[in-house]
């Protein structure tokens, strides 16, 4: 397959940034996985939609609003009422979901190249995030696996909790440049480093 | 200058000495002094110049409520004006300058109004400079000249305009417990909620937690009350659910238990760190707020209160006690009740002679009298203050027998020797938080105070707030109040044994002494006694107009010590009851707030920038950008020397002749999918789609529900429940909220998901007579003839090993292609074109140019659907489909809508071969000394390659009809005028034989 | 202020967009009757006190929520999506504040 | 007539004071009024006022709930201008103009107008035609308009950034030299005191409740001083309106009640010397005459009657404003507080006779009504008294929503939020 081009390129620095003297206290990365999609179940169609999502990738989403699991390769996470967003490392994973996700339980939306991904990792990962965004990141309030989508002004995003102090963030792919300069800036006060 | 620092004492650390400025001349201090306290002890006395009489002003208070001591703080050329020095902890090369003087703070010329004294009393303005009713001077003219003068007598420091290079950041917290201050009564609060297991945020505004622990002099366990706080704060630090903020101020109550604070990060430092923010803003959304915010002193009012060495008994105290500086060496205490008898021992221990204790009360506890005498104090009870003397600094004061039930005074005039004032009229508890959630503050005829009004919120009170002026109760109600809020039942902290100097908390009532002179209310606006009762004269009796008519509270104090003893002496004037005057409304900020810090992660970065897949492509090869909402499109590719209309009408005469390439990712894109996705179009656009077979495209026009066009643009059907729709640019997000709400709330039984799929394809228009060969000499998998791609055709093939989808639509009115990848591709599939192009003498083209060909074919854009045209106003009703409803077919033939005078699309054609001006208007009868008559403007213009003529898109009234007729353009702004020809807006190949092939 | 959205749990207003009178009955589409139109496009219910309204949450989830909002204290009585449904696959349906 | 003048300040002042009389009467309410204008704003003051010195008519009260002007009149942004789009407001307005432009020799009282001009800031080639598009309507109608551009704005405004630089830089602006601001409560209280010297009685602390009927025809008012009967009811009510309408049984109307939110900074020397907005926000600056920066955004969107704004419009308004004075990062905002707007379908007022008999209606200001505060009260007086509007005031209808004859400045829509 062709290579993608990242929206972030030309304002991706790695190496160690800000005040990081003192410590490197947060990771930032573009995970760029060959798959987003967006599943959508009608009303009441959703515990098998759900139940596709685990056929096809595995995941075995936990019963409730912004419920997710994430497994490294493969993630996915209830965003709004009966839609999640399923993520895979490979491409291709649409037509994986094109027989199993009939016109009677829902639609499936590849969005692949409309979404960018960055991770944020490291012990002020929560620090940093709610500098951008108005939603509890504490472990008890924002759970392991969990999604939520939010904004950052103009800026929409869906976050899921991929680890005890690691979230990646998916943004509008022509929002994401400034986005990520957005991050790096913030993340100055803690010392980070770009992967 | 002598120095007033103490010995020992304070908790200053003496180890560390600080340089600063102030006005220019070199002073050191303390690491832990205020720039009040270091130039205090230095023997400083006078710090600023009052608003309207420029009066000298020295110290009032010790904290935020103080009104006399502004500063400006430079950093470089960064200004930051009106800081009360109190505020302002100093560190080395710290630099600061006094304000509103000229030429200084000692000789200040403007003190020269105060001889206007009565003329200038409280709505002066409004009686005056009305200036003659004829004449030249007449109207505003005599107004505006005067006020030139006024305007710049008025102002206090002077904002700068050199770029803040500082940063400034935003933090959203969530909390159980968020405690307000960390007096007695917030510390214990938030040792309560921690050990409950609570989340727990301890907000305090000075750069030490204890709030009057801090110099209070108490003992607390055994301990010094200071010692006690900082073992606990010790605690607090090493609990992991506690966040402690120092140097931070609550300053709003918002709804939803949201309240809004400020962290001054690195204000007391000489550099900020790497990437550390000057000043944090902390939104806190907390589960309970526990309000542990204190108390103010209030003065009291009497002639010559503003003398500099006249402050608050408490602060004259805590100057002695927390930064070892006495604020006098012959200090009297003038009171109206029990507190100021702590205050006078405190100074006499810190080495200060109280030469006398002036009492309005005649009748003082034994306990009072025992203090008295334990401060060495003279007691001259029943007595009041009637004169302060001195010039800049106070030098003496004359004392007279005073009667507490009629207020009147008798007796000789008895003059003493003093340097230092310090005066207490009793305490206000800080409730401004809990009022500005609304709520309306209770008078408490004891307390002689307002006191907090019952929570509308999620809070509780505790301490001094809520009236309860013990150490030992506030420390109590701190604990059942952080116990409250965690929701737990025992506390496991045990309450700490306080001993305190007695005293009832309840003062006197009394607010004024009425003798010979000015008594300021309100220092910083010099408002005084007399001009409260001026007002009431004038009939602005009420609270709210006294203080907009005297302006009194409005300064930067916002009358923090001054608003209560203005509502009493007008509540005396009415000879009222204080409670049925009422307090003046509080709002936030409760002290003022930088406005850096509310832009906070903003400031400089107002919008973030949308970009296109092929942005970055764009700017390596010449294109000049146009921000357009928040995206970056190409306005045109200019070659060197070319002007804009040089390269857009090359451009566009390239993509005529041969063919051009334009970026369209910006349009709007929105999946539309699902069982009923036909249906849902057909209900939103005023033309059919479900009769659209798969593999096509068409151009569809919305309504809003009131019957006027919204938005236009292509639908293809990509599959029998599959849609792709495009939209403008500029409305993409209105239209995606539009087709939400209609599934959402009007049609929820239909099956369809709408997405936004903008990012997720990037577009390229490809258009010309060469643009099929361009196409066909690089896309694979697909053939794209007419055959197989017809007008409004869509195929799948590949462009360098990249799938694209390809549409045949058109907007420049050429043969044209939209061809749509993966954002991912955008670029690889550009570049792909423009290789295959070269042969053919393909162009890039922007928006200048993609402009120009839309305005010869006569399309419309968003300046003509400009939400006051309809369907027929542009002649788009031929896509009205009668077969069916559509979202504003009910409402499009109300009559307004359909009057034939109404706003209609037209073309106009220049005939004087000069250019046109966006925003002309048009007339029938040109006038250009008098402009008159427009029937219409220009909507959109350019010089057309393809006509060779300067032509425009134009809204003109009745405009079908007019076409053929001539008239003329009129733009007074640009002084352009001229002849024109009314003509109908498809200038160019109107039955559309380029575009069909 | 912050609105509790059934799905995502209490947000701040920020990430809402008001869509105003929850009261107001769109005609049948196929309605000839002008006045009914008319006053759903145009009239609008305007208490002081408590509001049914049409909220969406275009910052998170994108549903439409019913809430019940007081318009002089800003207290929040309750919240619903609009769009009814969804009631299964633990999404809770009401919120409370 | 006491006469405000240089001369009484002196002689007052010689005198300790003593002998000035308040600015308005307190009477009781009598029984019935020729003419009761309910709602103690701008509006409703300046109706008084104009009724009896235009139209003799005297026996009017004004009835205020609270204290006099302490609805919008008292907590607007002062900004006055005639620059609008479409003729019907622009002729409106203008009228409004020069009544503002002899205001103070008319009231005997300086409401402190002051033409230092109304300047809107364009940032994008498709914005200044627009703009200009604007200043030409208003040179078609007589009303002065220039464009500016970027070095005479800079001259204008020194501490505004034009560098280029910026996000959204500044291409040139839409300048209304006679436009300007005026010391809102003065109008309030200059008013006042023109309508009770001519006789208007202003009843403070006068809440109506309720509506006297006689069938479907208003004739008069129950209130928390007791009933008043009146031939005529007006009402000026403003935020108000979908309360007060609803006491007289219409239960709805084309207006919400919106919150808008105003800033003061702390007291500088002069620094802004003009009204400025800022053209890809929702931004308006300018200077009071005591130093302060008063300035204000967007609605904060939502139906409210608490006259108390929400914390994310605050950010928003300042970082607007940082965004065109980044020098003014340290500058601190005082004092913020709301207002309530009634917001119409189209953006424009309504002020007609009825919709009931008897009842005549002044409403519909958004938050722009200040400006409209002298021609409001003189069309509105003229409507009362003649049973018919001026042509000025005539295409500002009840009906015009309904019988698709909008007035829509903004072309917004029946979405009262974005007007
Ligand atoms: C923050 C803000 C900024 C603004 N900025 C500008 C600006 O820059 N320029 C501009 O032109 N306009 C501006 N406006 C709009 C302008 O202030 C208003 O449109 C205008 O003041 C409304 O008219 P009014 O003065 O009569 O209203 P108000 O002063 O609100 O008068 C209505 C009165 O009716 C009274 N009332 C209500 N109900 C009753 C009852 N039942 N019985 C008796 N009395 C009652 C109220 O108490 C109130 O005093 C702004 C508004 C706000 C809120
Ligand atoms: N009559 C009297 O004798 C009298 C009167 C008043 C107070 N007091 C004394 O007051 C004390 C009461 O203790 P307390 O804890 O209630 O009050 P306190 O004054 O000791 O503490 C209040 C603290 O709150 C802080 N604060 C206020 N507003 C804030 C805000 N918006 N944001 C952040 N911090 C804020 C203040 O800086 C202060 O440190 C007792 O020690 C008592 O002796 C005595
Ligand atoms: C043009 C203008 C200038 C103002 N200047 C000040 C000021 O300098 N100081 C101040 O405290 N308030 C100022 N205010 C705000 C008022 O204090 C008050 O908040 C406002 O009139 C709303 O009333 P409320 O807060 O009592 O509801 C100003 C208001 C306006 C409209
Ligand atoms: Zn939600």
């Amino acid at each position: 397959m062709v290579e993608r081009q990242s929206p972030l390129e030309p304002a991706y620095h790695p190496g160690s940034h800000g005040n990081f003297e003192h410590g490197v206290d947060v990771i930032l990365s573009e995970t760029r996985p060959g798959s987003i999609l967006q599943l959508a179940a009608w009303p009441g169609e959703e515990k098998r939609l759900i139940d596709a999502i685990r056929k096809v990738t595995g995941l075995a989403l936990p019963d409730g609003a912004g419920g997710g699991v994430s497994n490294g390769g493969r993630a996915a996470f209830g965003f709004a009422p009966g839609k999640f967003t399923v993520v895979d490392e490979a491409e291709g994973l649409a037509s994986a979901f094109a027989g199993v996700i009939t016109p009677d339980i829902g639609t499936v939306t590849d969005l692949s190249h409309g979404r960018t991904a960055i991770r944020i990792a490291g012990p002020k990962a929560e620090w940093v995030m709610a500098k951008f965004f108005a939603i509890d990141f504490a472990l008890p309030a924002f759970p392991l696996g969990a999604g939520r989508s939010t904004n950052h002004h103009d800026v929409f995003a869906q976050i899921q909790r991929s680890g005890a102090d690691q979230f990646d963030i998916y943004v509008f792919r022509s929002f994401a440049r400034s986005f990520w300069k957005a991050l790096c800036h913030a993340s100055e006060e803690v010392g980070y480093e770009v992967h | 200058m002598s120095s007033r620092r103490t010995e020992t004492g304070g908790r200053i650390d003496r180890l560390r000495t600080i340089r600063f400025t102030f006005d220019g001349a070199p002073y050191t201090g303390h690491a832990g002094d205020t720039l009040a306290s270091a130039l205090l002890a230095s023997g400083v006395t006078l710090f600023g110049r009052s608003f309207k009489y420029h009066r000298p002003r020295g110290l009032l208070a010790a904290g935020v409520e103080e009104p006399n001591a502004l500063v400006t703080v430079l950093r470089g050329d960064v200004r930051e004006p009106n800081i009360p020095a109190t505020m302002v902890e100093i560190y080395d090369g710290l630099v600061a300058v006094s304000q509103n003087r000229s030429p200084s703070l000692a000789w200040d010329i403007s003190a020269l109004n105060q001889l206007g004294g009565k003329v200038l009393s409280a709505g002066f303005y409004y009686k005056t400079f009305m200036g003659p009713v004829i004449g030249p001077l007449k109207g505003t003219r005599f107004w505006m000249f005067c006020e030139h003068f006024i305007r710049r007598a008025a102002g206090l420091g002077r904002a700068g305009t050199a770029p803040d290079t500082s940063r400034y950041e935003r933090m959203n917290a969530f909390c159980d417990v968020l405690v307000v201050g960390s007096g007695p009564a917030g510390l214990m609060a938030a040792k309560a909620a921690a050990d409950q297991g609570a989340r727990v945020i301890l907000a305090e505004l000075e750069a030490r937690f204890g709030g009057s622990a801090n110099w209070s002099g108490e003992t607390i366990d055994d301990a010094p009350a200071a010692d006690w706080a900082g073992r606990l704060v010790g605690q607090l630090e090493g609990n992991d659910n506690v966040r402690l903020l120092p140097r931070t101020t609550v300053w709003g109550y918002y709804d939803g238990n949201t309240l809004a604070a400020l962290e001054r990060v690195t204000d007391h430092k000489e550099v900020a760190a790497r990437g550390e923010p000057r000043q944090r803003y902390w939104a806190i959304r907390a589960g309970t707020v526990v309000l542990a915010t204190g108390s103010f002193e209030r003065p009291l009012v009497f002639p010559g209160n503003d003398r500099p060495g006249v402050m608050l008994a408490h602060a004259a105290e805590r100057y002695a006690n927390e930064y070892a500086v006495l604020p006098g060496e012959r200090t009297v205490v003038f009171t109206n009740n029990d507190s100021a008898y702590r205050s006078a021992v405190a100074l006499k221990k810190a080495g200060a002679a109280v030469v006398a204790i002036v009492d309005v009360r005649s009748d003082v506890s034994s306990e009072m009298s025992r203090l008295a005498s334990e401060a060495d104090a003279e007691l001259l009870a029943g007595h009041a203050v009637v004169a302060t003397e001195g010039g800049k600094a106070l030098t003496g004061l004359k004392v007279q027998r005073f009667d507490l039930t009629s207020g009147a005074l008798s007796g000789d005039e008895r003059s003493i020797h003093a340097d230092c004032l310090a005066m207490s009229g009793g305490w206000s508890p800080t409730i401004h938080l809990a009022s500005q959630a609304g709520a309306r503050a209770e008078w408490d005829p004891g307390r002689q105070a307002f006191l907090p009004p019952q929570p509308t919120q999620r809070w509780i009170g505790a301490g001094a707030f809520t009236g309860s002026f013990s150490t030992a109760e506030a420390i109590a109600e701190g604990r059942a109040a952080g116990l409250q809020a965690a929701g737990g039942t025992a506390s496991l902290a045990p309450l700490p044994v306080v001993e305190a100097v007695p005293g009832d908390p309840d003062p006197a009532p009394v607010f004024e002494i009425k003798a010979k002179g000015k008594s300021f209310v309100d220092f910083q606006h010099d408002v005084t006694a007399e001009d409260v009762r001026l007002a009431h004269r004038e009939g602005f009796v009420s609270v709210e107009h006294l203080k907009r008519y005297t302006t009194l509270g409005m300064a930067t104090d916002q009358g923090k010590s001054s608003n209560v003893p203005g509502l009493a002496i007008m509540a005396e004037a009415l000879g009222k009851p204080i409670p049925e005057v009422g307090t003046t409304r509080f709002r936030p900020p409760y002290t003022a707030v930088s406005i850096g810090s509310l832009a906070a992660e903003r400031f400089g970065d107002l919008k973030p920038e949308r970009l296109t897949p092929m942005h970055d492509w764009h700017i390596e090869n010449g294109a000049t950008m146009y921000s357009a909402g928040l995206w970056y499109r190409p306005m045109i590719y200019g070659l060197a020397g070319e002007t804009v209309e040089q390269a857009y009408v090359r451009e566009a005469k390239a993509t005529r002749e041969s063919a051009g390439i334009v970026d369209v990712s910006t349009l709007g894109k929105i999946a539309v999918q699902g069982p009923d996705a036909a249906e849902f179009l057909d209900r939103v656009y005023t033309n059919m789609f479900s009769t659209l077979a798969v593999g096509k495209a068409r151009y569809g026009l919305m309504l809003r529900e009131d019957g006027l066009a919204f938005d236009d643009g292509t639908t293809w059907r990509l599959g029998e429940q599959d849609f792709l729709m495009t939209t403008t640019t500029a409305n993409a997000g209105k239209v995606m909220q539009h087709l939400e709400y209609f599934l959402d709330v009007i049609w929820p039984e239909l099956k369809v998901t709408v997405t936004s799929v903008t990012d997720e394809w990037a577009g390229a228009a490809i258009g010309g007579p060469k643009a099929r060969a361009i196409l066909a000499a690089c896309v694979k998998g697909t053939a794209v003839d007419n055959a197989a791609l017809p007008f409004m055709g869509i195929v799948h093939g590949e462009i360098a090993s990249v799938p694209v989808m390809i549409c045949r639509l058109s907007f420049s009115g050429e043969m044209a292609f939209e061809v749509y990848s993966g954002a991912g591709y955008g670029t690889r599939v550009w570049e792909a074109l423009i290789e295959a192009g070269k042969p053919f003498g393909l162009v890039t083209y922007g928006l200048e140019a993609l402009g120009t060909m839309r305005i010869e074919k006569g399309h419309v854009t968003g300046a003509e659907i400009d939400g006051r045209t309809t369907a027929r106003d542009l002649h788009l009703d031929w896509m009205l489909s009668k077969k069916k409803p559509f979202i504003g077919s009910a409402m499009m033939d109300r009559e307004g809508l359909i009057a034939s005078d109404r706003l209609q699309l037209v073309g106009l054609v220049s005939l004087d071969n000069r250019p046109f001006n966006g925003g002309a208007h048009v007339v029938e009868e040109l006038d250009e000394a008098n402009p008159h008559g427009s029937i219409g403007h220009i909507t959109a213009c350019c010089y057309s390659p393809a006509l060779g003529k300067y032509i425009a898109l134009a809204l003109v009234k009745g405009g079908k009809a007019r076409h053929g007729t001539r008239a003329f353009v009129s733009d007074p702004l640009r002084n352009r005028f001229g002849p024109i020809e009314i003509v109908s807006n498809h200038f160019y190949d109107p039955d559309g034989s380029r575009m069909h092939g | 202020m912050l609105i509790t959205c059934p799905y995502c749990g209490p947000r701040d207003v920020i990430e809402f967009t008001y869509q105003g009178d929850g009261n107001r009955e769109r005609p049948q589409p196929v309605s000839q009757d002008l006045d009914a139109w008319n006053a759903y496009v145009y009239d609008r219910l305007n208490p002081a006190g408590d509001h049914n309204e049409i909220w969406q949450h275009s910052g998170g989830c994108r549903a439409h929520l019913r809430v019940v909002r007081n318009t002089v204290t800003h207290e929040i009585l309750s919240t619903a999506f609009a769009r009814g449904g969804h009631k299964s696959a633990g999404h809770r349906t009401e919120g409370k504040p | 007539m006491a006469e405000y003048s240089a001369f009484s300040l002196l002689k007052n002042a010689l005198s300790g004071n003593k002998d000035w009389k308040p600015a308005w009467r307190k009477p009781d309410p009598k029984a019935s009024y020729d003419v009761i204008v309910i709602g103690g704003g701008g509006h409703g003051l300046s109706t008084a006022y104009y009724l009896a010195k235009e139209h003799g008519i005297t026996n009017v009260a004004v009835l205020e709930k609270g204290w006099l002007g302490s609805g919008n009149v008292g907590r607007n942004t002062t900004a006055v201008r005639s620059n609008y789009l479409l003729p019907s407001n622009t002729r409106f307005y203008e009228h409004s103009m020069k009544l503002w432009e002899n205001l103070s020799h008319d009231l005997n009282y300086n409401v402190m107008f002051s033409q230092r001009g109304c300047l809107n800031l364009a940032h994008t080639p498709a914005q200044l035609d627009d703009y200009a598009r604007r200043g030409n309507a208003m040179r078609h109608l007589g009303v002065d308009a220039e464009l500016m551009n970027v070095s005479e704005i800079k001259r204008l405004v020194p501490a505004l950034d034009v560098s280029g630089s910026a996000r959204f830089p500044v291409l040139g602006g839409l300048m209304q030299r006679r436009a300007g601001s005026a010391r809102h409560d003065a109008v309030a209280w200059g008013y006042a005191r023109g309508a009770d010297r001519r006789g208007v009685d202003i009843i403070e602390n006068c809440e109506v409740t309720g509506f006297l009927r006689d069938g479907d025809r208003i004739t008069g008012v129950s209130t928390t001083r007791g009933e008043i009967r009146a031939k005529k009811v007006a009402l000026a009510v403003a935020g108000s309106t979908g309360r007060v309408m609803q006491l007289a049984g219409i239960e709805k109307m084309p207006i919400e009640s919106h919150v808008l939110q105003a800033f003061v900074s702390e007291s500088l020397k002069p620094i802004i010397d003009t009204i400025l907005t800022f053209g890809m926000g929702h931004f308006y600056i300018s200077q009071s005459d005591k130093g302060g920066l008063v300035y204000g955004g967007d609605l904060d969107g939502y139906n409210s009657y608490a006259q108390r704004g929400s914390l994310p419009i605050v950010d928003e308004v300042m970082s607007e404003m940082l965004a065109l004075f980044p020098g003014l990062a340290r500058v601190r905002m005082l004092r913020s507080w709301g207002g309530l707007c009634d917001m119409t379908m189209d953006g424009s007022p309504i002020i007609t006779t009825g919709p009931l008999p008897g009842m005549y209606l002044n409403c519909g200001w958004c938050y722009g009504g200040f400006k409209a505060t002298p021609a409001s009260g003189w069309c509105f007086a003229w409507t009362i008294a003649k049973d018919e509007p001026h042509e000025f005031n005539a295409p500002f209808t009840l009906d015009r929503f309904y019988r698709g004859l909008i007035i829509d400045d903004k072309g917004q829509g029946a979405t009262p939020r974005l007007h």
